[in-house]
């Protein structure tokens, strides 16, 4: 038994594999292209991974290596490459939700895509996308990590640019990857970092290494930082964030499974993974990071009207919460905010997906209004996983974000002064998602419809779609996660998941910010019940105020917005940063390309055509140079002999006397050169 | 005296068998009164026979009629590369349109005899006058060559230019040997060398004048700049195997004599110290070899780009090629001048190898000029492989004999530290290779124009002496051992103390 | 001043004199003969130098042989009924240069050698001499001079020959 | 020492000189068998992908070769030119000696490989095939020769040789401008073999074998330091002459890498060219440039390799950024890829420069990758090209429902030359990179360089956009999608891709003994 | 004073350098010719001088009397040459006969 649990990780790697060779190659054999196979192989990994939870989630970690690669007594030390895989709570607890949310996403599919000219195309990339997923949750070398990394990249790039014919999916999937790829290079680096000094790619090498001080200060730091580089790329935070929102281009199942609740969340998984060799220095950095991203997008969200769009940028700002939550030390609850925003955001996706098969692919919400009558499930379902997002209490969201918020508070309780921003935006945010998700609630499914003969025709979704989203809306459940509704804590998911010590804890380093580490969980437990009430406040302040705007309209929405204009346009058109990156690196870029290939033709080819261009002048007129320049003359030796050359015919005039005169000049030439000698 | 005399004749068979079968040659012409093979054959039968017996006289070394002429391996080498071209060229003039339809019957078969006869004389001979004699000789027959298509506008021009720039020249190198004269009082160029050695370091200006204007004589010859400038012109007005025959065997001559001359009368009692010339002071002819051959090289290949007409290209060419022969003399050693003997086994074969074709092709087309020559390679393929093959070996692509020619010619500088010189060289090099492969792209590169795509057929002779010129250059290519085996043993020169 | 000094000057202003005709004159005849008075003189300035067999030798076979022959030359290559015997020259000022530039360097060089001067014996006619010389040291060249002369005779028939067809 | 003979002809004969074979029975075939001579040709290039398997078999990865004559393999060893002394020190002595370590055992590999596809891939030539094929089998000879040579004077040979079938092949089968092409490839290449030349000749008088006390071409013993006595030209103490030849070299290899700035003749002459002969071209004729580096520069003169290795890298990274610049701005696809693989070539030269292990073995690994990619690449433009008569980028747009097969193909190509993990390229890169960082002269210039990696999908991504994605204009209706010739001529070459993207070992092993002894053998650790 | 080697050199360097100069300067091809004799002639005086004046015998004259000989062939040769010319190009003018040139 033990055994077989110990090879199950690697089936439950295999099986996603398998799905997609078989799809690829034989989806043509296969009736209905194998979603079904697809589907079922995903629900048998699901309850595989069901089971190492169980079997490794307490008991510990597990790990198994193999060697990929010897390169024998290489310069510099001995140069071997490991594979293999490892098993903690982190890797169990992310197997479930990856293998749950891809296995409910396949049976939605089926009906979503139904009748796609790319159906079979489109199940056996969900199978690549899951496997790359799994193996990069799964494995124990960060080299490896990197490879599922970048496969993960091309399976998200290939699901984003899923309906190439039309130009935005293109330039999305594109964008997708090469903001991606930028992350990337820094991830690579800082892999590169840790081997050189450390010389190996296992975590528990490289956190031994660590630990005896290979690896140390500065550099340790920029190592930190590089690697988290990657988890800004892969999570969308600031500033590489301007891919996810244009990602949703893609089909809004994948946006569920890729772009919501897995993929993203890979960085945090990452920066969860490293947490314990991250210097303090970088672990502010990841903090601000997080909590700019978290704000921003917030903002940017409080005025889309894409219903797509909203939710993209909620993500952003959710997976801002979680680095942030990770960067204060609340290492825990943001896995754990990582795990319950993965279930409620796929369920959001999931019943938007379901809103715009019933509009007919009307995405903008203004078009929407009044569909709680026509599609209740989807609506109820909404509904939960709304309140779940907001953090009203009996939901899963909020025992994860009361949980941060109250850690937030506590880290600016420790460290005092600037850091007094971090709760304080934090806090804010909590209420700006309260508000224009329940903005979007309302607008999409409470009062009069905007658009009649559109509504007339919606109807509710079949229940290969609603029976998910049912799932996955109970599952934002409180009681899923813990018995006490107002605290985790006792939970068994935090029992499972505990902050790991810090392997820099005895070295002033890693999260020297929040120790002594009893201080942090003093302050923490006072800021508990101070952070519940705030954030109960503020999100129902968020909520009645979305209420009074858009439901009860005691406020002429149009005349504030008129009013602050400027703010408002800033927020619609996403600060701006798309155009500020067209402008700058892009324009760079692509001027530099232009500009280096002009160089190649004018400049290095012509340094080497040049003397031929001097010489054209020159040939001109003694109208040779189209000759020449036929016979290929046309490069450097080619300039000089030419110039040379016609130089020296000059003297063969045809005048037989002529040449005797040379003759006679090049003897006295001669003499004279030799007496000066 | 007269014992003397006659033991020198024994020693001048080769040269006496000439004489006769030039006679011969003439009696034939006057029996025949009429164009035929016969007399070209009985020409190459005594160049052959006279051949054979300057291979008996390999490994002598003696001094004939009271030191004008030595035989040595050196002149003997030189005599069997000048026979042996000689031969090629009297096989070309018979394949040679132009020569048939010359107005006249076979006389450039003793012509060419006596030119052969002079070429040995040069080859051999150690004193002034005698190098003159032979050299007019030589110089006296190519004139009436050069004109032989007397009907021939081109032709009559270049030999007009020719006898000028000839007589011109050697005029200057008379004069120049009398002022040597009267400087050492002798013509024997051993007494000469003996005598500068005895002269003290401070170098004489008239040694220099009577060196440069002796050099005009020899240079014109090998048509190294500034010597040069009668080449382009009669190469292109004069029949192509006559063509041939200056661009190959008297230039060949020319560097016979040329090398003797210098490196016997202008080292300090004509000494080798271990395979170095000890150069007289004051008389500084190295320096004089570089700028000459460099000012070859480099006129030759950059103008040689710019030419349209194939015959005028190889002129050019040649101009070239006699600089890189003559950088074999820059570094004054035996190792140098054996590359020069090298150099000049395969530039035998691949230089005559190229006129040859040029011949052939002139005989179908009745041009020499690139554009005619468009898609020849489609036409004519075989011989136009051949004509590649001499193309890549005149720029010295290896595998063919001009590569080692230019390996041991770099060879020779690089061993003596004069790497600048190899590497001006090998630039030279790369130019040449323009213009070589110039013709190439002309023949394969390009589609022959509509209409005229029908195969040109050839004899069989043809395609024989073809082979016979291809396959040494390709085996000397790769396989150079009795090349420089044979340069080796022959750079031995007579008098070397 | 001895009589061969006056002797010398008189030959050498009559060589030079005579051939700046030749160079400069305008009519091809004249400077025919003015070449005329040129070797004539030289052949003098030979005896001068004691030199009577080459003296004669230049008077047979330049005066009778070669300017003769020049002179046929002249009357084939121009036609004497309309005068057109007249020529100009061509770049004259770089052929000036040139030439004086070289006659000046030989003149210096002449100068500055030391020529080891070493005075033959005087009163003795050098006929014999040379015919010894011919036929013994010089008997190659001698020779070889036939074969020369033979390929002259060869090359100026042939060019010279009317071709019949 | 490993031997294989096969009628009594050692197996490296067999592989230079089967071609030669090729040639003459081509030659000999009637006008009638006009048809039959591209399956001649496939013949005597598969044979040779045989026996390049029956020797993979035999080889003994545990042997190092590079300086030491028993480590090497298959050797054959003939007096080839033996003059000795006669008046002045001629001597010249040169061997018929060939031999493959660890380091051109690869590359010997991929070019029996990649001379069979190439093969294949020739079959859409119509015009005058004899020509074609023969001089096609004459270059395959040729490059198998530099890459067995271990005579310095035989490895110039086939150098050389080389360039005539080339000039011929691009001359006459080409594109428009093909004469042009042509003829800058020839003269570039022959100007650097100048300098080569002379590097050569110099060595040559300035070695003194320790055994024979004789000159030597051979390259095993102009590695040893007692070869070069301390006076001679290129002794181990005249420091200045060494250097300059390591220059001299150094330029002879880069223009046939092409390294910046000698790189001008790479674009037209794949432009021009054929696709079987942009294939070899990108796929053979470049590593050329890099393994000479490695076998001459590198071995002979380490000191060189040591002194210069801050501005190859440099090099090496303009080349990488530089080319990726370029080919961004491209339109015509195949120019595209030829500016890619300048980049490309860029991270071998970076690697090499790195003078550490784990950075050469990437490079040589790179090598072959880049062989087996690019080969693929330049594949399918043939396959692009051939159907539709353009290469402009422009003129495309949603190939990928008209020929999905063909999309399948191109992608995997295109994500293993943009190094995606998984593939092999991605392996080689990373350990090049690596090597970059090990040694802290170049670190920076390595960082610099990974801007590669973003440019490179940037424009292998819009290359993909605008072929594939979008919709087909109208014309192409007509298009068919990629035949079986074609792919059997792609396809093993992605399975070799991806194979080795999973289990780099079976390429790693090979080199890895042969590159650690040349790291050390530089770094005079023993 | 005594008339000297130096005074015959100095006549023959001035016959010389009038020989190179008709060579150069006139049109006509037998005045060039001239030249050449003019030039030959330079040469015999000296040769002729310093067989009287460095005591050597009569080798001089002796190489003088092979440089008339070959002054002889040339001239006869030169003058057919010019003939032929003169009946393809009907002139003498030397400088119209180019044809070939670059």
């Amino acid at each position: 038994m033990e055994f077989a649990l110990q090879k199950l990780p690697v089936i439950v790697l295999l099986i996603p594999m398998f799905s997609f060779l078989v799809l690829a190659f034989f989806g043509n054999k296969i009736p209905r292209g194998g979603d079904w196979l697809a589907t079922t192989l995903l629900f048998i990994n699901l309850a595989f991974s069901g089971l190492i939870l169980f079997a490794f989630g307490t008991a510990g970690r597990y790990e198994m290596n193999v060697e990929w690669m010897d390169l024998g007594g290489a310069i510099p030390g001995a140069a071997k490459f490991l594979a293999g895989f490892q098993i903690d709570a982190l890797t169990a607890v992310m197997l479930v939700v990856v293998n749950a949310i891809s296995a409910f996403v396949h049976l939605y599919s089926v009906k979503y895509m139904e009748g796609d000219a790319k159906y079979k195309k489109y199940f056996s990339y969900l199978g690549l996308f899951t496997f790359s997923m799994l193996g990069l949750v799964l494995t124990n070398s960060i080299l490896l990590m990197y490879v599922f990394w970048e496969l993960v990249g091309l399976s998200s790039y290939l699901l984003i640019g899923f309906w190439y014919e039309n130009k935005a999916p293109q330039e999305a999937a594109k964008k997708a990857f090469i903001v991606n790829r930028i992350g990337d290079a820094g991830f690579l680096l800082g892999i590169l970092i840790i081997f050189l000094t450390i010389g190996t790619f296992t975590f528990t090498d490289i956190f031994a290494g660590v630990e005896a001080g290979k690896l140390a200060g500065g550099t340790l730091t920029a190592a930190g930082i590089l690697l988290f580089c990657g988890a800004v790329g892969k999570s969308a935070q600031f500033p590489l964030h301007v891919w996810l929102p244009d990602a949703m281009e893609g089909p809004t199942p994948v946006s569920a499974l890729i772009h919501a609740a897995t993929m993203v969340a890979a960085g945090v998984y990452l920066v969860a993974r490293i947490f314990v060799m991250l210097s303090a220095d970088a672990l502010t950095v990841v903090t601000f990071i997080g909590v700019i991203t978290a704000f921003i997008s917030a903002t940017i969200a409080l005025t889309q009207n894409d219903i797509k769009k909203v939710l993209a940028y909620s993500t952003i700002s959710q997976l801002g919460y979680m680095i942030m939550a990770i960067g204060v030390g609340a290492y825990s609850y943001g896995f754990f905010h990582l795990v319950t925003h993965a279930f409620f955001k796929a369920c959001l996706f999931l019943t938007a997906g379901s809103v715009i098969v019933g509009m007919h692919h009307i995405q903008d919400i203004r078009e929407m209004g009044g569909l709680r009558k026509k599609m209740p499930i989807t609506f109820y379902t909404f509904l939960m996983a709304t309140l779940a997002i907001s953090g009203v209490p009996l939901t899963s969201g909020f025992l994860s974000k009361d949980a941060i918020l109250a850690s937030t508070l506590a880290f600016a309780g420790v460290n005092g002064g600037i850091t007094i921003i971090v709760p304080i935006l934090a806090f804010g945010v909590a209420g700006l998602t309260a508000f224009y998700m329940f903005r979007l609630l309302i607008i999409t499914f409470l009062g009069e419809p905007k658009n009649q003969e559109k509504f007339d025709h919606c109807h509710e979704s079949p229940a290969q779609m609603t029976i998910p989203l049912i799932i996955l809306a109970v599952l934002s459940f409180f009681a899923f996660f813990s018995l006490n509704p107002f605290s985790a804590d006792s939970g068994w998911f935090l029992n499972m998941v505990s902050m790991p010590e810090s392997i820099l804890a005895g070295t002033k380093g890693a999260i020297y910010h929040i120790l002594p580490l009893e201080e942090f969980k003093e302050h923490l437990h006072h800021a508990h019940n101070t952070a519940m009430i705030l954030s109960l406040a503020i999100s129902g302040i968020g909520i009645l105020t979305a209420f009074v705007f858009y439901y009860w309209k005691k406020v002429n929405v149009d005349k504030l917005t008129d009013s602050i204009k400027p703010l408002y346009n800033f927020s619609l058109n996403k600060w701006y940063f798309d155009e500020l990156y067209d402008k700058t690196a892009v324009a760079f870029t692509m001027g530099i390309s232009r500009l280096s290939a002009w160089v190649d033709n004018k400049i290095v080819d012509g340094i080497v055509n040049g003397a031929a261009t001097v010489t054209r002048g020159f040939s001109k007129y003694t109208g040779l140079f189209d000759n020449i320049f036929v016979d290929g003359l046309v490069n450097l030796t080619g300039g000089i002999v030419g110039a040379f050359g016609l130089l020296f015919r000059k003297f063969q005039t045809g005048k037989i006397q002529t040449y005797i005169a040379f003759l006679v000049f090049g003897i006295l030439i001669l003499y004279f050169v030799f007496r000066v000698f | 005296m007269l014992e003397q005399t006659l033991n020198s004749l024994s020693g001048f068979l080769p040269e006496t068998v000439l004489i006769v079968s030039m006679v011969v040659c003439i009696i034939l012409d006057l029996i025949l009164r009429k164009k035929s093979a016969v007399v070209s054959v009985a020409g190459i039968i005594g160049i052959a026979v006279s051949g054979y017996f300057a291979w008996l006289q390999l490994g002598v070394k003696s001094i004939l009629f009271s030191g004008m002429v030595v035989v040595d391996p050196y002149s003997v080498f030189f005599k069997l590369l000048i026979g042996l071209s000689t031969i090629f060229v009297i096989i070309f003039a018979m394949f040679s349109k132009e020569m048939k339809e010359s107005t006249h019957k076979n006389e450039y078969v003793y012509l060419m005899t006596a030119m052969t006869l002079g070429a040995y004389l040069m080859a051999s001979s150690v004193n002034m006058l005698m190098m003159y004699l032979s050299l007019e000789t030589v110089s006296l027959s190519s004139y009436i060559l050069a004109g032989y298509t007397k009907k021939i506008k081109r032709s009559s021009e270049s030999a007009m230019k020719y006898i000028i720039y000839g007589a011109a020249s050697s005029g200057i190198m008379i004069y120049g040997i009398s002022l040597l004269y009267g400087f050492t009082g002798t013509l024997n160029i051993y007494e000469t060398s003996i005598f500068l050695s005895r002269l003290n370091p401070a170098s004489e200006p008239v040694l220099i004048i009577s060196l440069i204007m002796i050099l005009a004589g020899f240079g014109y010859k090998i048509s190294s700049v500034p010597f040069h400038f009668w080449t382009p012109d009669v190469y292109e007005g004069a029949p192509i195997p006559v063509t041939a025959f200056l661009a190959v065997t008297s230039s060949a001559a020319g560097f016979s004599v040329l090398i003797r001359f210098i490196t016997n009368s202008f080292l300090a009692g004509n000494l080798v110290q271990n395979g170095q010339y000890v150069v007289i002071p004051g008389v500084n002819w190295k320096e004089i070899m570089i700028v000459l051959s460099i000012a070859s090289m480099i006129l030759g290949n950059f103008v040689a780009v710019w030419q349209s007409s194939v015959k005028r290209m190889l002129a050019y060419s040649s101009i070239a090629q006699g600089g890189y022969i003559m950088l074999g003399l820059t570094v004054a050693n035996q190792q140098g001048v054996a590359a020069m003997l090298i150099y000049l086994m395969a530039y035998l074969f691949m230089n005559l190898g190229a006129f040859f074709v040029l011949i052939l092709i002139a005989n179908k087309l009745d041009t020499d000029e690139l554009i005619g020559m468009k898609g020849l390679g489609y036409k004519a393929p075989v011989i136009c492989v051949g004509m590649g093959v001499f193309m890549f070996a005149l720029s010295g692509v290896p595998t063919t004999a001009g590569f080692v020619g230019k390996f041991y010619l770099f060879t020779a500088l690089i061993e003596s530290k004069l790497v600048w010189l190899a590497i001006v060289g090998l630039m030279n090099a790369v130019v040449s290779l323009f213009f070589y492969i110039k013709v190439l792209k002309y023949m394969f590169l390009m589609k022959p124009e509509e209409g005229n795509t029908q195969k040109l057929t050839f004899g069989a002779g043809a395609y024989i002496v073809m082979f016979a010129l291809v396959i040494p250059t390709m085996v000397f290519g790769i396989y150079f051992t009795p090349l420089v085996r044979i340069a080796e043993y022959s750079i031995s020169m007579f008098g070397f103390r | 001043m001895p009589y061969t000094t006056i002797l010398f000057y008189a030959l050498a202003l009559i060589i030079v004199v005579s051939a700046v005709m030749v160079v400069f004159n305008k009519n091809v005849v004249h400077s025919a003969f003015s070449l005329f008075f040129t070797l004539f003189a030289i052949s003098g300035i030979y005896v001068l130098l004691k030199a009577d067999f080459i003296a004669l030798t230049q008077i047979m076979v330049y005066v009778g042989g070669i300017l003769i022959l020049l002179i046929f030359g002249v009357m084939m290559t121009t036609k004497v009924t309309n005068v057109e015997l007249k020529t100009k020259n061509l770049n004259t000022i770089p052929s000036l240069v040139f030439s004086i530039g070289i006659v000046t360097v030989i003149i210096f060089i002449i100068f500055s050698t030391k020529w080891n001067i070493r005075m033959g014996l005087d009163s003795e006619e050098t006929v014999t001499q040379i015919g010894i010389m011919l036929l013994s040291k010089y008997l190659l060249p001698f020779e070889i001079a036939s074969i020369v002369l033979l390929v002259a005779l060869i090359g100026s028939a042939m060019f010279a020959r009317r071709i019949k067809d | 020492m490993i031997e294989f003979k096969l009628l009594g002809i050692g197996v490296l004969s067999w592989m230079v000189f089967l071609p030669v074979l090729g040639m003459i029975v081509l030659l000999l075939m009637p006008k009638s068998a006009e048809k039959y001579l591209k399956y001649i040709t496939v013949g005597f290039t598969s044979v040779l992908v045989l026996l390049a398997i029956v020797m993979m078999t035999i080889y003994d990865p545990s042997k190092a070769g590079i300086n030491s004559l028993a480590g090497f393999q298959f050797v054959e060893k003939l007096n080839w030119i033996d003059i000795p002394a006669y008046l002045w020190d001629g001597r010249i002595k040169i061997e018929y000696f060939l031999g493959v370590d660890g380091i051109s055992f690869p590359m010997v590999l991929l070019t029996a490989l990649i001379s069979f596809i190439g093969a294949i891939a020739s079959f859409s030539v119509k015009r005058n095939e004899k020509g074609y094929y023969t001089m096609y089998l004459f270059l395959v000879s040729g490059m198998m020769g530099v890459f067995v040579a271990l005579d310095f004077f035989l490895f110039f040979v086939f150098w050389e040789i080389m360039l005539l079938p080339m000039y011929f092949l691009i001359g006459i089968w080409g594109g428009e401008r093909r004469e042009y092409a042509a003829i800058k490839f020839f003269l570039y290449t022959f100007f650097g073999s100048a300098f080569i030349l002379v590097v050569m000749i110099g060595l040559y008088f300035s070695s003194k074998d320790p055994e024979t006390g004789l000159h030597t071409f051979n390259m095993l013993t102009l590695m040893d330091p007692r070869t070069l006595p301390a006076d001679s030209l290129f002794g181990m103490l005249n420091e200045t002459w060494r250097l300059l030849a390591f220059v001299s070299l150094f330029i002879g290899f880069a223009i046939k890498v092409p390294a910046f700035p000698f790189h001008t003749w790479l674009p037209d002459a794949h432009v021009e060219a054929p696709t079987a002969i942009s294939v070899i071209l990108a796929g053979v004729l470049l590593k050329m440039g890099t393994y000479g580096m490695l076998r001459i520069s590198w071995s002979i003169f380490p000191d060189g390799a040591k002194y210069f290795m801050v501005p190859i890298a440099i090099i090496a990274a303009i080349n990488i950024i530089y080319g990726a610049l370029c080919a961004m701005a491209q339109k015509d696809f195949k120019k595209l890829i030829a500016y890619s693989s300048i980049s490309h070539m860029g991270y071998v030269m970076l690697g090499m420069a790195s003078l550490t292990a784990i950075g050469i073995s990437g490079a040589v690994f790179q090598m072959f990758n880049h062989g087996t990619i690019t080969a693929v690449l330049f594949l399918s433009v043939g396959v692009i090209y051939d159907r539709a008569h353009t290469r402009g980028l422009n003129d495309f747009g949603g190939l990928a429902n008209k020929m999905p097969k063909y999309f399948a193909v191109l992608i995997v190509a295109f994500f293993a030359s943009i190094g995606l993990p998984g593939l092999s390229a991605f392996i080689s890169e990373t350990f090049i990179f690596i090597g970059g960082f090990t040694n802290h002269f170049i670190r920076v210039v390595a960082i610099i360089s990974m801007l590669g990696i973003i440019l490179n999908a940037a424009y292998i991504l819009w290359t993909i956009q605008r072929l594939f994605f979008g919709t087909l204009p109208e014309k192409w209706n007509g298009l068919t999608d990629i035949s079986a010739r074609e792919l059997i001529s792609t396809v093993p070459l992605l399975v070799i891709v991806v194979v080795l993207g999973i289990f780099p070992s079976y390429m790693l092993d090979l080199m890895k003994s042969s590159v650690n002894l040349l790291v050390n053998f530089i770094w005079g650790i023993n | 004073m005594e008339i000297g080697l130096t005074h015959y050199l100095v006549l023959g360097a001035v016959l010389f350098g009038l020989g190179l100069f008709a060579m150069i300067s006139r049109r006509n091809a037998i005045l060039v010719l001239m030249g050449i004799e003019l030039i030959l002639n330079a040469a015999n005086i000296n040769l002729v001088a310093f067989s009287r004046y460095n005591g050597l015998g009569v080798d001089g004259q002796v190489v003088s009397i092979f440089v008339i000989i070959l002054a002889v062939a040339e001239a006869a040769i030169a003058l057919g040459i010019v003939l032929n010319l003169y009946n393809n190009f009907a002139t003498v003018d030397i400088d119209e006969a180019n044809t070939m040139k670059d």
